[in-house]
């Protein structure tokens, strides 16, 4: 047993101190302002302060920290994209995931368990192909495997599919992705950033942001006036509000996006196992229970709450891969809100508005972007210029028609 | 499930439903210049409030307008594309 | 000319392998009868399904079918969704403000000669090609297998309205309606989706202690 | 030992009906009627059960699925609630998440180092150094979990129904009975559900200590038989509610989704535990399932008992217990002035000792701690913490809880309701309720029996004045006179720390104390970190202390600490019953049983099953394909191209419609003519093409990509709406069907069937002609998708199994062959003609796409065209390409999206490639940056092991590139 747990054995007292302090006062002058506690918002203040050394920081979360996409998310990380800016993106995220345990001294449960894309038509196949070869040529793990591999990893699936509609034709296999405790990761960057002087205020709300000429000059919140001149949104489904505070057009449109956690069960499911053709991802949590998220509800909405058609399809998808979970019983189901973007690409950094800095379009892939967002956004706003890795997910390039190719397949098939 | 009213087939169960979009007006292409056409292309108004949208009943190939709030997914009226105009 | 003789259901085979006895109607071969006929009568009144999907079917769309339609001395719904008989035990909807849809009685000849005269049609009239499936379900418990289906509430639906709807996931036209005093409901769905939504009805039915019946309970009880 | 009662008035076991069961192995015997859980404890077994961290024994704690200590497995079914299984013959069941069994369970080890694993301790460890967690973790992942999943367990298809209601009314006990009456009385249509196997709720257990409960009830539900407007389900739990009054019900067999115009939550409360030492051992249960066990199992719960009360419901508990033949050893009260009520004398007559002002402070383990053979009560002082010094030890074998209830109204918090702290009754109670959702009875904190009645009377009139079906007066809901039926902290700290708030997730007082430590010190951040109420009874029994040691440590009301929301559902529900049937659409054409019996491999496009090739004896499928094109180019072939979307475009702006959709311009085709069209979206990006043909001036016929058609009619409905349009739009697509018949031979074998002039001059290459085929009114439409003469025949969708059954018969003498799906991809790959969505990707545009020229020269406008112009002023990145391989490379040749490499960087993708082809080598299309698009540039591509084929950028088409053949 590691000492850790005997030193809780030997203290009389629980030694542990306040992971962040208790929310101060606000102070009427930060040189940023970063709207939103959660995972991108919080890493962003550590690494801001760690990197840079700026930590005269606000992070302002009108909720509590990790509440919204962080806490909701189903906890999946891999870097197998398709176009050459996702997978050097990811792959940084990775990297830093990887080592992020140890450098924020909380277990985040960063479990490697193979990622599978199942492939239910040739078409398909093709497109994770594609994946395969781009990541293969940028020194990611990934291949194109036969459905005689998948059964192998997981021998409970039904490579027909229930019979009734497009069997499995392959995979696209990921061997590093992985799932983590996601709450641990906000909980983690809080209390580093805490540590170094920056300061975490939860139920704080922000209600405006002070444009003059073309420049960001503070912050309104409903504890009052902030003076700042840089501000970054860090919001992810609540993007729309805040853009719309400062005026700022761009392409996003928020869809709910759903999951369930079935009740513990004893560990079968070792891998990640991704449908798209059933919209459903679907792995098991180091607690036992099977965490399964669906593809965006089909319409735009700002609300988090629950459908039974999602349950309903959910579950039939589930039982499509594997029909010996009939009797396994839905404990909870959930939603998130995701930003989406015309080429399912996020969008990162500076904007027409000096000292306004964006951190949005994280559709269903916001959590896995965690650490590198937070250090490339940290970094912009400390040079007040786009970190190489963002480049590309610049607001601007939509203005440009230089679209990230991260869809891939096109969305009608032949 | 929610019910939506298609003006022409009365209120329906959601599954018969998909959604279109909001209503945009495009812009005279011969007289917009790029930016306003990529931002007619790209851009959305997605924050909160009560939107215009294109909603089609699938089984009977209607598309109508619906006015709904995007945030209590209320729909407050629902006509028909051309009803709008005469309403103005 | 056009040989009806040479057409078939799009679930002929599936009739055919339950032994279904076949006969020429208005020249298109129906399964009239799969089991003797007093138990086929028997099944009506409780529930029992059928299929029709040879009556000849038509559809006029445009500006100036309402009065083509009735030009050709139809009788044709007022409202839309509204139906009225057409021949003998046929019906006239209306599918819209512009479009009508019909389809063939027990003799299953009237729609083809209304057919032969839209050739030489003036105007905004364009002919519908409607190959839809026709499925009778029949017998009060009908209602029982819609309520596993589909979305909307039949309890409620007035009798010999239209509805357009979703039936185990595929787009279909519902009309409630009679085959003398025994309450039916008439699908039509797109032949492409006939099979896989007819396999669908059945063994709902089968599991309600439903039957497959003969088109000749259509025949033999439609009010002439 | 037998526990079982002498036969009771109203008891729920058929003691006619004997039932044999096993519980870990051993052989038991009850009745039906009983539950596992009352059944096992009737044959005296207490330990039912093992907790989920510590291994702690367990039994029953509320004996109405309200806890999830006894949850057990039958080799198919897991984690099945003990509480909730009726027995029936040939059970056999195992306690899950056990180490060799319950009784001697190897991890209960655990429980000895508890205080080594503090709340959240699997945060604080393990991760350093890095090579060793994933060892610790595959070791948590073994003893975490509960039941095991049964890899060949199959789950039978089972039904949904939709239903329809008025009211519907969860909770048959008074309040509901009496709101299903009064609703009903105003023609409303009620649907009555009581998740319990019959109806009466809190009136078959809770007030048995008085006759006149066993006479509501049955006045009730006499009235309740006679209304036919009132449907009542028992056995039946509402699982979840969701928007629009949309409730979904769960029975064994079945979902039903609810359409309730109103809702009426009567759902009573769960009782609540009290938190000291060893509240959790087998033997501690709440009041009210020792209550259960009495009157609905006749199973005498204790021999000895200790009743822990701070209300009268308590009372009564100690009333039924010494009925019962318990001997109370004593009533301990909470509340220092004791009960304010006729009962305290009452218990006082039949001689119950009560300690007013006491807790109890630990129950007492017997050895093994399998049972407890004492309680360790205490004094309270003012504040009410323990007086430990003056403790006194009472032996029993059993302690009753009753101190207090928390609201059971999940469904309300589901539905968007409001709820606040009320201090009168110490629980939640609704503060804003959405329209047409009401609560009644103890869930709206009413608690009298006859304020029950009245308040279930009063919600039901206001269901039915929500739907204007009563217009008079609607009383109040009786407010609560008595002390408060609710405890506002009945928690004891306890220095060994096994005094339990969360029992699924073996949470002590003292984790939630350093977890506000740490900083965790808002509910949401509590229940995260701690997991408070993410067990499998999501916290029915310990979110509201939780939320009370919360507030404590924060100094705030409950109001300002705040509660957790409920998501559905209720009850955990099988993934089977929410599945239920599966439907999943298939499309077939009228030739699908054909091909089928003719060898065809069946492939699933979209929702289509489309032949891919046909199985030729002895012929592996490389070989089928490739024949099945050569004897399309050498001779004549047949196919099924039903799936093509098919749409007309009639009416005066029909051209118009269609200069706006396509790239093309049409104004001047013939009647009788085709065109090519290709579609864009309004960004540029290509999503459509087909063939465009001119019936009439005022009458087009088009066909759309097989899964594109359905969202292309959609769009071209909408574009014809926003451009003003006088168009009659049809999609046709599953009315007719489609074939092609190509190859030299094919006007030879389509003449046979048709008096329709073929002649080269009478119907030219790219023309269209209505006609009759083998007495099926078509279409004929001379297209060159695969490079040879041929017709595409429409036909209505009942005739075309006998047009193509014609055909075949009439190419027999010219050895005519069916072809596939892949015979197609082939042959048109050889003319160089793309496939939209194999070719192109979500971003292709028509410049890169090599398919600009299908773009009408300075038209001034059509969907896409703005973008467009933008585009092309930007230097193109990519271009479309044919690509030759020589014979000479080595094996495997590359699939679709190998890439392509120049100078070590990605220089393009192969988006076709044809191993095999009739012209004898390989040949492929594939996006190259611009420096590669020259005729004749060698490319190199790496196929799978990252082996690289040589070929070289090659002109298309590859096959006939003058066109000859299909003129």
């Amino acid at each position: 047993m590691p000492y850790r747990l005997l030193k809780f054995a030997l203290h009389k007292k629980h030694p542990e101190p306040r992971m962040f302090r208790a929310p101060a006062e606000l102070r009427s002058e930060y040189d940023v302002v970063i709207i939103g506690g959660g995972g991108h918002g919080l890493a962003a203040a550590y690494y801001l302060a760690k990197d840079h050394g700026i930590t005269n920081v606000a992070v302002l979360e009108k909720g509590y920290i990790g509440g919204g996409g962080t806490g909701r998310n189903t906890a999946i990380i891999r870097s197998n994209y398709l176009t050459k800016e996702g997978v050097n993106f990811y792959r940084g995220s990775v990297e830093l995931f990887e080592d992020l345990s140890r450098e924020l001294n909380i277990n985040l449960f960063y479990s490697e368990r193979g990622h599978f894309t199942l492939a239910h038509s040739p078409a398909s196949l093709n497109t994770q192909r594609w994946r395969a070869e781009v990541n293969k040529h940028l020194g990611i793990s990934s291949e194109v495997v036969g459905p005689e591999f998948i059964k192998r990893k997981v021998p409970e699936i039904d490579l027909k599919a229930g019979g009734h509609q497009a069997p499995i034709y392959g995979a696209l296999y990921h061997p590093p992705g992985a799932i983590a405790r996601h709450d641990a990761v906000a909980w983690g960057y809080a209390r580093g950033a805490d540590q170094r002087g920056v300061e975490i205020h939860q139920q704080t709300a922000v209600t405006d942001v002070e444009i003059r000429d073309d420049e960001v000059a503070g912050v309104h919140t409903d504890k009052g006036f902030i003076k700042t001149r840089k501000v970054l949104s860090a919001v992810a489904g609540w993007t729309t509000n805040i853009t719309a505070m400062v005026g700022l057009r761009t392409p996003l449109v928020i869809h709910p996006l759903q999951a369930l956690v079935t009740e513990p069960l004893k560990p079968w499911l070792n891998s990640i196992v991704v449908s798209a053709s059933l919209h459903l991802y679907v792995s098991q949590s180091s607690r036992g229970e099977l965490v399964a998220g669906a593809s965006l509800d089909p319409y735009e909405l700002i609300s988090m709450r629950s459908t039974l058609d999602f349950a309903e399809g959910m579950s039939t998808g589930l039982l499509d891969l594997f029909p010996c979970l009939g009797d396994v019983k839905v404990l909870r189901q959930w939603a998130g809100l995701c930003d989406m973007t015309p080429d399912f690409s996020p969008i990162m950094g500076t904007t027409p508005i000096k000292g306004f800095y964006i951190d949005a379009g994280w559709g269903t892939w916001g959590f896995k972007a965690t650490p590198i967002s937070g250090k490339t956004m940290a970094d912009t706003l400390a040079n007040d210029h786009d970190h190489g890795l963002i480049e590309a997910f610049n607001l601007s390039r939509f203005k440009r028609f230089e679209l990230v190719g991260e869809k891939g397949a096109a969305s009608v098939g032949h | 499930m929610k019910i939506i009213t298609c003006p022409i087939n009365g209120p329906r169960p959601l599954q018969e439903f998909h959604f279109g979009g909001e209503v945009r007006t495009m812009p005279d292409a011969t007289a917009a210049t790029d930016a306003e056409w990529a931002d007619y292309v790209f851009n959305r108004s997605g924050e909160p409030g009560v939107k215009r949208e294109w909603w089609y009943h699938v089984p009977s190939g209607t598309w109508f307008i619906a006015e709904r709030d995007n945030c209590t997914d209320e729909f407050l009226r629902t006509y028909l594309y051309r009803a709008e105009h005469v309403d103005g | 000319m056009p040989d009806p003789a040479a057409r078939r259901s799009p679930i002929h085979d599936a009739l055919k392998e339950r032994g279904a006895e076949s006969r020429l109607v208005g020249g298109v071969p129906f399964a009239v009868r799969l089991r003797d006929e007093p138990t086929e009568r028997e099944a009506m009144q409780s529930l029992a399904i059928c299929d029709l999907s040879g009556l000849q079917k038509l559809g006029v769309k445009g500006r100036d079918a309402e009065s083509w339609l009735s030009g050709e001395g139809v009788e044709v719904p007022v409202d839309i969704f509204e139906s009225c008989p057409f021949s003998d035990g046929g019906v006239t909807v209306r599918f819209g403000a512009d479009e009508f849809f019909l389809e063939d009685g027990v003799a299953n000849m009237s729609v083809a000669s209304l057919d032969e005269r839209l050739h030489s049609r003036r105007g905004q009239v364009f002919r519908v090609e409607h190959q839809e499936a026709t499925f009778l379900l029949v017998g009060p418990q009908s209602i029982e297998v819609l309520a596993q289906t589909c979305g909307i509430n039949f309890r409620e639906a007035p009798p010999r309205q239209l509805v357009f709807t979703r039936v185990a996931g595929v787009n279909c036209t519902v009309l409630p309606d009679f085959v003398g005093d025994i309450p039916t409901h008439r699908f039509w769905v797109e032949p492409s989706y006939a099979l896989y939504l007819w396999e669908v009805l059945v063994e709902i039915c089968e599991s309600l202690n439903g039957s497959v019946v003969g088109a000749d309970i259509f025949f033999r009880n439609c009010p002439r | 030992m037998d526990r079982r009662l002498p036969p009771r008035e109203g008891e729920w076991i058929d003691r006619s009906r004997p039932v044999k069961f096993r519980f870990e192995g051993a052989a038991y015997t009850g009745f039906a009627g009983d539950v596992l859980s009352s059944a096992l404890w009737a044959n005296d077994v207490r330990l039912l059960g093992r907790s989920f961290k510590y291994h702690r024994p367990r039994g029953i704690y509320s004996l109405a699925g309200h806890d999830a200590n006894v949850m057990v497995e039958d080799g198919r079914r897991t984690n099945i609630r003990g509480d909730l299984l009726s027995i029936e013959p040939g059970l056999d069941v195992r306690s899950v998440n056990t180490s060799g069994g319950v009784e001697r369970d190897r991890l209960q080890i655990i429980d000895w180092f508890g205080r080594f694993l503090p709340v959240g301790f699997y945060y604080k460890a393990f991760h350093t150094p890095r090579w060793l967690f994933p060892f610790y973790e595959n070791r948590m992942r073994k003893v975490a979990g509960l039941g095991r999943i049964h890899p060949d367990n199959k789950y039978p298809p089972s039904p949904k129904d939709y239903a329809y209601c008025d009211l519907l009314v969860v909770g048959a006990g008074p309040a509901g009975l009496a709101g299903a009456i009064a609703a009903a009385e105003q023609g409303l249509q009620v649907l009555l559900v009581e998740e319990q196997p019959r109806p009466g709720g809190s009136l078959t257990w809770q007030w048995a200590g008085e006759p006149a409960a066993d006479q509501h009830l049955f006045g009730l539900l006499e009235k309740v038989e006679a209304f036919d407007n009132i449907r009542i389900r028992c056995g039946t739990q509402v699982a979840g509610c969701y928007g629009d009054h949309w409730a979904a019900l769960i029975d064994d067999d079945r979902l039903t989704k609810l359409r309730t115009k109103s809702m009426l939550v009567a759902a009573g409360c769960f009782e609540q535990p009290a938190v000291f030492q060893n509240n959790d051992l087998p033997g501690v249960m709440s009041a009210s399932a020792a209550q259960r066990l009495i009157h609905l199992y006749a199973v005498k719960p204790f021999g000895k008992a200790v009743v822990l009360a701070a209300n009268s419901d308590g009372y009564r508990a100690a009333l039924d217990l010494h009925n019962a033949g318990v001997v109370v050893a004593a009533l301990v009260d909470l509340r220092h002035d004791g009960e304010p009520t006729k009962l305290a004398q009452m218990v006082a007559d039949v001689g119950i000792v009560s300690h007013t002002g006491h807790a109890v402070y630990e129950a007492l383990p017997a050895r093994g701690k399998k049972r407890i053979c004492g309680a360790v009560i205490c004094p309270l002082d003012r504040d009410g913490n323990p007086r430990t010094e003056s403790s006194i030890r009472i032996d029993c074998d059993g302690i009753a809880i009753s101190v207090g209830w928390t609201p059971n109204v999940g469904l309300i918090y589901q539905a968007g309701g409001r709820f606040h702290h009320a201090e009168q009754v110490e629980q939640l109670v609704p503060l804003e309720l959405p329209a047409g959702l009401f609560a009644a009875g103890r869930a709206n904190g009413v608690f009298d029996l006859g304020d029950q009645i009245d308040d279930g009377c009063r919600a039901g009139l206001a269901a039915a004045a929500h739907l204007d079906r009563f217009d008079g007066e609607i009383p109040d809901s009786p407010k609560h006179q008595v002390a408060a039926p609710t405890h506002p902290y009945p928690i004891f700290a306890h220095k060994r720390k096994k005094n339990f708030v969360d029992f699924d997730e073996d949470l002590h007082l003292q984790d939630f104390e350093n977890a506000h430590q740490e900083g965790y010190d808002n509910i949401e951040l509590m229940k995260r970190f701690t997991t408070v109420g993410m067990g499998p009874s999501q916290g029915k029994l310990s979110n509201i202390n939780a939320i009370r040691i919360l507030a404590r440590l924060n100094g705030a009301s409950i109001n300002e600490t705040g509660t957790t929301t409920s998501r559905p559902f209720h009850r955990p529900v099988p993934l089977g019953i929410l599945a239920g049937r599966r439907f999943h659409p298939q499309r077939r054409t009228p030739m699908h049983n054909w091909h089928v019996q003719a060898g065809a491999e069946i492939m699933h496009a979209g929702a289509w099953l489309r032949p891919e090739y046909y199985k030729a004896g002895g012929q592996n499928r490389d070989d089928c394909i490739l024949n099945e094109a050569a004897n399309v180019r050498n001779n004549v072939g047949l196919i099924d191209v039903g799936t093509l979307g098919k749409l007309e475009i009639n009416g005066p702006d029909a051209v118009r419609l269609l200069e706006h959709l396509y790239t093309g311009r049409f104004r001047k085709q013939q009647v009788g003519r085709l065109r090519y069209g290709l579609a864009c979206d309004e960004t540029g990006v290509i999503i459509d093409d087909g063939v465009i043909a001119r019936l009439a001036d005022d009458r087009f016929y088009v066909t759309a990509t097989s899964s594109g058609a359905a969202a292309f009619y959609r769009e071209m409905q909408r574009w014809a709406l926003i451009f003003d349009m006088d168009v009659t739009l049809i999609n046709a697509t599953g009315q007719l069907v489609a074939m092609n018949i190509a190859g030299p031979n094919s006007r030879e074998v389509l003449q046979e069937l048709t008096e329709s002039d073929l002649s080269k001059d009478g119907f030219p290459y790219l023309g269209v002609r209505e006609g009759i085929v083998a007495g099926a009114p078509a279409k004929l439409m001379r297209v060159g998708f695969v490079g040879e003469l041929g017709y595409e025949i429409h036909v209505p969708a009942s005739y075309g199994l006998h047009v193509w059954t014609t055909l075949m018969q009439a190419g027999e003498r010219f050895r005519i062959r069916p072809f596939g799906v892949e015979a197609q991809r082939l042959l048109r790959l050889e003319k160089g003609h793309l496939i939209v969505g194999q070719d192109t990707d979500a971003l292709t545009n028509p410049y890169e796409a090599d398919v600009a020229w299908a773009i009408g020269k300075n038209k001034p406008f059509f969907v896409g065209s703005r973008s467009l112009d933008i585009i092309q002023k930007k230097p193109t990145t990519r271009c479309l390409v044919g690509l030759a391989f020589g014979d000479d490379q080595p094996r495997p040749m590359p699939s679709e999206c190998h890439l392509i490499i120049a100078d070590g960087e990605i220089a393009g993708r192969i988006t076709s490639i044809a191993p095999r082809s009739t012209l004898g080598h390989s040949i492929a299309m594939a996006f190259v940056t611009p420096e590669l698009a020259a005729v004749g540039t060698r490319v190199k591509i790496r196929a799978d092991d990252g082996c690289i084929v040589e070929a070289h950028v090659a002109k298309m088409p590859f096959y006939d590139p003058e066109s000859t053949r299909q003129q």
